[in-house]
């Protein structure tokens, strides 16, 4: 019982990487009053390009900066229509998303002439496991030993990088200048203008490190998870993160909670599929699957506390009326 | 003859490493042979299945193969519609007086690769992951397990299925998950017939240095090494044989089933696993290949009662 | 007066400034003594707070010249403003709601990439300012649970705090209670002391005049004068600021009340901050009189029109109206009670009256769209709603008389005229009416006046709102003084002089004629 | 103050058709960048949309769906919500659908079933609709996110019944079993055979005319009477909606279930006239779609039903594009809807200001 919760944890750290990757993402975002819808469409282009470049160059750290950079690209576009041009953020992330559900198939296909595929990375190509020091060793001690081993050992450097950069995303958001002036700037960006500080580039800021955030979601995806991107292989995770970015309250550590949650329920869900358990019968892994969703509608109307974003978020600043 | 072959495949696309390629593969052998070109059509929704088998049927291409079960019921209209032309389904049976449908044994291809498995499994446990969960899939996992249960009789068969939707055949990060799962469990060898989620199972196995199986198509290449064998399903001889047929004008409708006995299903031994297949276990899958092929080993079909009583 | 020797804090020259289709500021010069204090008046507007972003950087002129300090400064964003020693305190406040007052001052000054150390340098200053200029506040208090004359506070240490010379307020009593103004202006007399140069907007004369040196007044976006306030009076700039000479009175019979068509007993009000905003509020309406609110803003005025007209429910308490009760247990809601005859011409007519991308036809009908004489048994009756606007727009002189113009294109005047007309016609027994001149020029004064004046003496009852009291004083009757949230006095209009007004207001009149003594 | 000064056509015709051009430029630059030739592309795309009668027919079946779709997203629009939800909705009004069909179609004639399945479709679609609006009017929660949500809900509810409940035994694939054929909508060249109309088969049926009626009867509500009169005061200015005596929470939730009833009817041409019995996926991404349409259409039924022929045109010659060259796939259409949505919507005030400006200045000078 206690190994197989281990290894439903240790399933779930693996699962819930991207979702933290992508939650911290929007919550630069969103802290900086830009929603961003759009984490699904980043985080499926950044997939797009890690696995595109490291199958022509034969590494995933190539791969991870494509990534990188067609995230920020799309976040940039993101920006450009929300922050230059006053757009509707909701509509800019749907257009995003859709248009890149669209273009890495097209691409994909005539690149890799794989019906939208990337080729199989292997080798370098791929972020693979690392075993952490001593992991072999104490695998036998009682408890320690199989949460070492298991559940801490054993997985790829993205999924290290994501969860530090929980407490990073927490020490820069509270503890350094510019995550003051981005919380400020999502609540209030005529304070932070009047105080001298430009509210375009402080918000354009957040973008970027919510494009560099998805990209590295979006290369675990292609390079780390799995070995090679496919045609949606982003599979609603963006609005998971999006969820679980909500169902944290847009503060990083219960963001963090949010997505493990939800990475459990995953990790909980993909093995119940047909699975019978003894006197329950079957549980319907759509029940589990929809938890997430679910969870997020009862908090936003407030049965389960009070979901209060950023107050000025998703509104176009505007200083003058032409 | 006059023949204008077309094939329609199903939305997972003709690349799709598994069940689909293999179909192409035979088209690209029937092409080298013949010379004869090949309309494709990849549908991307369920209304431009139809129409596209109504476009090719316009044009008079024949025969006209459709990939997959979910084609039946479009198939069903056109194939009304255009009663002079040939069609061919794989892995469904329509029955119109122009369809030729081809069904395949899978359960007896199944049990050779689950007695491999259990022949080369350590820990008397193999795994099994599906794709999407239906009788189809469960007809290879039934196989699957009387295969492993025929050589070790205590084997223990961990099963798992993708999803019960169509995406379950193309989700590889959920392939990987169940097979971590699995192997975290003591499996060591998995078969996955779940198209391309297998992709992901097959990936779990490399990087966990076990053991996997493919599918429908000669997986091995995958991941060599790796790839104990794949259970071939050879749909590509069923795409190759219609449009041969249609040449020659020997294309008759009616339900085909190739077993083991018709070569329809096999095991694949090549290259790349050659090492992992010592002799012995070679000589025993033969030799139960023969029984099989006599009848003097009987498989279980899932689909003739929808349950696995073995 | 540049021809005494006092250097120049700040030098305007020709500032123009547009948006779209309107000319905010034209060809604007103004010089400002150092070490003095300055004010600029002007209508609702007449480009005042216009100006002053521009001098703090946070519109750009279109052309023109700013020299600070007798240096010629390119002030193209805030920023530049702080470096060059200028602080603004905003009309409506750029605080940072769910922020302490400590992070709120150092935005924008957090004196290095790290917050640790910026944040007790920020306290000790502070602390020095707050001892220096009496401007007292918890730094470690959450801004949005602060009152707004602390608020103020915290947005005047915020310049200061910049090190600003020069300081702008733009409009800063509109929002304090009298007290806390007068606590203002000892704030900014200490800070004058200091060498701070303050530019002052209002459009109150009598803060004019008491604490200003110098004034410039502004009409149309157009700098129209400069005076030193010694040398003037409230009359020349009245007339100033309005560019002819204003009759305060309007020409109206004494009233015939004929009998009571509304009672409120003690009204009250919570809102969902559980805040009180209506305390106790008791007074009667009879018809043929026009009752006047008086109060500084934000006394609880806007609420009780609000509840009056069905837009808030009561908490307690209850009206008496049109043979109804309506109590928190009764409630009306907006359309109920104009079905009771109560008409509504709100304060803010783009917030509230009109809905401005609505054509004038259209935004003629607003609330009384459900009234059958405007619908078939379907669909609307346009034919009938045109022809209606038409009618009106001739009798009220809309300009232009065009019902198919969207609602945005007309003037002030005129969409306050299309909202009058609206209420006024629908034949109500009671009109509430909320600052029904704001932001509208003199001619169109004149002739609203005129019409509340009308319907008064056709038997209607009129509760008037108005934070100016000369026109409460020249329509009303009977005057009522609100004073957070409550009735703290009420005269005949005839007793009603500014300064007993004034001092009613501030809640500080100890004389024979409050009625309703419940005083602080 | 605008208005005053730019000409009608300039907001309601110039600025929405430079957009499109725009996005149909970058997707050209896609092809192009496919080693494709656009103008090969283009003609093939419209050769396949309008070039022969079938062509057209699948042109106006995918423009009913998206008709639906487009006029819900406007609906909502107009009051001042954004219903992403158009595709739950759709999904579940489909269900509606589908039950009234396996209940009724042994039973009753079209005559009735086709009726009922509209108030099925309908009721199923506001439904999906109603707890998102519910909770934006009562609760306060916003109508986007809620709505995203529930699509998701809708889609895993669809499998579990489809999958446990309505699967037809036998079946590999989860649908249910095909309708008797007193359950299918006439197609249109059955419709207008008898007036001696002959047409080429296309899976076009009745519900085009439905969603045609639908447009009229939204045009009606929204302009001309008083509901929509609530609606649209609602939807650009709601505090000025408090004044009028209307309640904010009931408009917001009977334009939600209007909303969602009408995406509902994609059900109609989807499970009733063309597949015949209830399916996975039908939707297909037609709701998102919607929101392309009512951009592009202006919110206006009118509007709407151009940017729907012009959709349905893409999504018809995009399949034709894809067959005939096969490197090109039907995706290409997704990417360039994308687009629409990006210059339409997103970046609308990109050229707004400055054409806008242009025009504004040169009445001023
Ligand atoms: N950001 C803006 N965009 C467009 N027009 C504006 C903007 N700000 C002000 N205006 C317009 O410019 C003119 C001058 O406005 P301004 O706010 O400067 O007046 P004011 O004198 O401060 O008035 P008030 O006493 O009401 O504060 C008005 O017609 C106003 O509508
Ligand atoms: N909020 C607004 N939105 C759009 N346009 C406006 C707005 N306010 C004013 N305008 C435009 O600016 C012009 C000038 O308006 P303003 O209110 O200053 O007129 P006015 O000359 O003072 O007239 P009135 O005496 O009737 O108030 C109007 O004709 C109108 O077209
Ligand atoms: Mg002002
Ligand atoms: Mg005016």
């Amino acid at each position: 019982m206690f190994e197989t919760l281990i290894l439903i944890l240790d399933a779930t750290m693996r699962v819930s990487t991207p979702l933290i990757l992508a939650a911290l993402a929007g919550l630069f975002s969103e802290r900086s009053g830009i929603v961003d819808i759009g984490l699904e469409g980043k985080i499926l282009g950044g997939a797009f390009a890690a696995a595109a470049a490291a199958a022509v160059f034969g590494s995933a750290w190539i791969g991870l900066i494509f990534a990188m950079l067609a995230s920020i690209g799309l976040a940039l576009i993101h920006g450009f229509a929300c922050i230059t041009h006053r757009g509707d953020h909701i509509v800019s992330g749907v257009a995003i998303n859709t248009i890149v559900a669209g273009l890495t198939v097209t691409l994909g296909l005539d690149w890799f002439g794989m019906g939208g595929q990337t080729p199989t990375l292997a080798g370098d190509a791929r972020f693979l496991s690392l075993t952490l020091p001593f992991a072999d060793a104490v695998a036998d001690v009682p408890v320690i030993g199989l949460i070492y081993s298991e559940l801490l050992s054993g997985h790829n450097v993205l999924v290290y990088l994501a969860f530090a950069c929980v407490p990073l995303t927490y020490w820069v958001i509270y503890k350094t200048r510019f995550g003051l002036r981005l919380r400020a700037v999502g609540e209030n960006p005529h304070a932070v203008d009047t105080a001298g500080i430009s509210v375009a580039f402080l918000r354009y800021r957040a973008v970027i490190i919510c494009g560099i955030l998805c990209g590295l979601a979006g290369a675990y995806l292609s390079t780390a998870h799995n070995a090679g991107f496919l045609k949606d292989m982003s599979a609603g995770k963006g609005y998971i993160a999006l969820a679980a970015l909500i169902f944290g309250k847009w503060r990083p550590v219960p963001v963090l909670f949010a997505c493990l949650l939800f990475g459990f329920l995953d990790a909980v869900a993909v093995r119940m599929q047909g699975v019978s358990l003894p006197g329950i019968g079957e549980i319907p892994v759509q029940a589990i699957e929809v938890l997430p969703y679910v969870l997020t509608v009862l908090l936003l109307a407030g049965f389960i506390g009070k979901a209060i974003g950023p107050k000025a978020v998703g509104r176009p600043y505007v200083k003058e009326r032409a | 003859a006059d023949v204008k072959p077309a094939v329609v495949y199903d939305q997972a696309g003709k690349f799709d490493k598994s069940f689909n390629e293999g179909v192409y593969n035979g088209i690209v052998k029937f092409t080298k042979d013949s010379g004869i070109q090949v309309r494709e059509f990849e549908p991307k929704n369920e209304a431009q299945t139809e129409q596209g088998l109504r476009r090719l049927a316009k044009r008079g291409h024949s025969p006209i193969v459709a990939v997959g079960f979910s084609m039946a019921s479009a198939l069903e209209r056109v194939a009304k519609d255009f009663p002079d032309l040939q069609f061919t389904i794989i892995d469904m049976v329509v029955d119109l007086p122009n369809v030729q449908s081809i069904v395949f044994k899978e359960h007896e291809g199944s049990f050779l690769v689950g007695a491999l498995a259990a022949m080369k499994s350590e820990t008397a446990k193999v795994g099994f992951v599906g794709g999407m969960d239906i009788p189809l899939i469960r007809r290879f996992s039934c196989g699957y397990e009387q295969g492993a249960k025929y050589v070790t009789s205590d084997a223990t068969v961990f099963e798992n299925m993708t999803g019960s939707t169509p995406s379950a055949f193309n989700d590889p990060t959920k392939g990987a998950e169940l097979a971590k799962s699995q192997f975290s469990q003591g499996v060591d060898v998995i078969f996955a017939a779940a198209g391309g989620t297998g992709i992901g199972v097959y990936q779990a196995a490399k990087d966990e240095g076990k053991f996997a199986i493919g599918v429908d198509s000669n997986q091995n290449h995958l991941q060599p090494g790796t790839m104990l064998t794949s259970m071939v399903k050879r749909v590509d001889l069923a795409a190759y044989n219609t449009y041969d047929q249609a040449v020659k004008g020997t294309w008759a409708p009616g339900l085909t089933v190739l077993g083991l006995a018709e070569g329809g299903v096999d095991w694949a031994l090549d290259d790349n696993n050659a090492s992992l297949v010592d002799v012995d276990m070679k000589a025993k899958i033969e030799a139960i290949r023969a029984d099989i092929v006599s009848g003097k080993v009987s498989v279980h079909d899932y689909m003739s009662d929808n349950a696995c009583n073995i | 007066m540049n021809d005494n020797k006092t250097p120049l804090a700040i030098e305007l020259r020709d500032i123009s400034k547009r948006f779209g289709a309107v000319q905010a500021n034209k060809d604007i010069c103004l010089q400002v003594p150092t070490g003095t204090i300055h004010g600029i008046i002007g209508e609702n507007g007449a480009g005042k707070s216009t100006l002053m972003s521009i001098i703090y950087g946070f519109y750009e002129a279109d052309t023109g010249e700013i020299e600070i300090g007798g240096k010629k400064t390119h002030i193209r964003t805030s920023e530049d403003a702080i470096q060059a020693g200028i602080g603004m305190v905003h009309q409506h406040f750029m605080l940072v709601e769910n922020f302490t007052v400590l992070e709120n001052v150092m935005l924008g000054a957090e004196g290095g990439a790290l917050l640790r150390q910026g944040k007790d340098d920020a306290r000790l200053e502070l602390k020095r300012l707050a001892s220096e200029y009496s401007l007292d506040v918890d730094v470690d208090a959450i801004v949005e649970e602060l009152p707004v004359g602390l608020q103020q506070r915290v947005e005047i240490l915020k310049a200061l705090y910049r090190g600003a010379k020069i300081l702008i307020l733009d409009e800063p009593t509109g929002v304090l209670t009298p007290q806390e103004a007068d606590h203002l202006f000892v704030i900014l007399k200490s800070l004058k002391e200091q060498g701070v140069t303050v530019l002052l907007i209002t459009h109150k004369l009598r803060e004019i005049m008491a604490s200003t040196d110098n004034v410039s007044v502004m009409r149309q976006g157009q700098m129209v004068a400069h005076r030193e306030t010694k040398n003037t009076d409230k009359e020349e700039l009245a007339e100033l600021m309005v560019g002819k000479k204003v009759r305060l009175k309007v020409d109206k019979d004494d009233a015939k009340p004929t009998g009571l068509v509304l009672s409120a007993k003690k009204l009250s009000l919570v809102d969902s901050q559980g805040v009180k905003r209506l305390k106790d509020v008791s007074f009667e309406l009879n018809a043929g009189e026009i009752v006047g609110i008086a109060g500084v803003s934000g006394n609880g005025q806007s609420e009780l029109l609000n509840v009056l007209s069905g837009i808030s429910s009561l908490s307690s308490g209850e009206i008496q109206f049109a043979g109804e009760t309506i109590t928190a247990a009764n409630p009306k809601n907006a359309s109920q009670m104009r079905d009771l005859k109560m008409a509504h011409v709100p304060e803010d007519r783009h917030k509230m009256g009109l809905v401005t991308g609505f054509e004038a036809y259209e935004a003629a009908i607003l609330g009384y769209h459900n009234s059958s004489a405007y619908n078939g048994s379907i669909l609307l009756n346009r034919k009938a709603m045109l022809s209606e606007c038409e009618e009106r727009m001739a009798k009220w002189d809309v300009r232009p008389p065009n019902p198919h113009l969207k609602t945005a294109n007309f003037s002030g005047g005129n969409q306050q005229k299309i909202v009058i007309a609206r209420e006024v016609e629908q034949n109500p027994e009671v009109l509430l009416i909320g600052q029904p001149t704001r932001g509208v020029d003199i001619g169109a004064i004149e002739n609203i006046h005129e019409e509340i004046v009308k319907l008064r003496d056709s038997g209607k009852a009129i509760l008037l709102v108005s934070v100016e009291l000369d026109e409460i004083m020249a329509l009303s009757d009977r005057i009522l003084v609100m004073f957070d949230g409550a009735v703290v006095g009420e005269l005949p209009a005839s007793d009603a002089d500014e300064r007993t007004l004034g001092l009613m207001m501030a809640n500080a009149y100890n004389g024979p004629l409050s009625k309703t003594g419940d005083k602080a | 103050m605008n208005q005053a000064k730019v000409p009608v056509w300039v907001s309601i015709a110039l600025i929405p058709f430079i957009n499109v051009m725009l996005a149909f430029f970058v997707s050209a630059l896609v092809i192009l960048a496919l080693g494709e030739d656009p103008i090969e592309a283009a003609g093939y795309l419209i050769y396949g949309a309008f070039g022969y009668e079938e062509g057209i027919g699948y042109t106006l079946y995918y423009a009913t769906n998206l008709i639906f779709t487009g006029l819900a997203v406007s609906v909502a629009f107009k009051a001042g919500l954004f219903n992403i939800g158009g595709e739950g909705q759709a999904y579940i009004g489909g269900l509606g659908v589908g039950l009234v069909c396996l209940w009724f179609d042994s039973s009753l004639p079209l005559m009735v079933i086709a009726p009922l399945a509209i108030i099925g479709g309908a009721l199923f679609g506001a439904a999906w609709a109603y707890i998102p609006a519910y909770l934006q009017a009562r609760r306060g929660s916003h109508v986007v996110i809620t709505t995203i949500m529930f699509n998701f809900i809708a889609s895993s509810l669809m499998v579990y019944l489809l999958v446990n409940w309505l699967k037809q035994d036998g079946r590999m694939s989860p649908n249910s079993r095909t309708f008797e054929e007193s359950a299918w909508l006439p197609y249109m060249h059955e419709l207008l055979a008898p007036f001696g109309i002959e047409l080429s088969e296309s899976p076009l049926n009745a519900s085009f005319l439905w969603a045609l009626i639908c447009c009229v009867f939204v045009w009606g509500l929204i302009w001309h009477t008083r509901w929509g009169y609530q609606l649209r005061t609602l939807g650009t200015n709601a505090t000025a909606a408090v004044y009028a005596g209307i309640d904010n929470s009931k408009v917001t939730i009977w334009v939600m279930l209007i909303s969602g009833g009408l995406a509902g009817f994609v059900g109609l041409n989807e499970i009733m006239g063309v597949n015949h019995s209830l399916l996975l996926n039908f939707t297909a991404g037609y709701g998102f779609a919607g929101i392309a349409v009512s951009l592009m259409g202006r919110n206006h039924p009118v509007g709407i039903i151009v940017a729907a022929i012009l959709f349905g045109a893409l999504y018809q010659g995009g399949s034709e594009l894809a067959f005939e060259i096969p490197t090109i796939t039907p995706e290409i259409v997704v990417v360039i809807q994308g687009l629409v949505i990006l210059f339409s919507g997103a970046l609308e005030n990109m050229l707004k200001d400055r054409i806008e400006g242009f025009f504004i200045r040169k009445s001023v000078a």
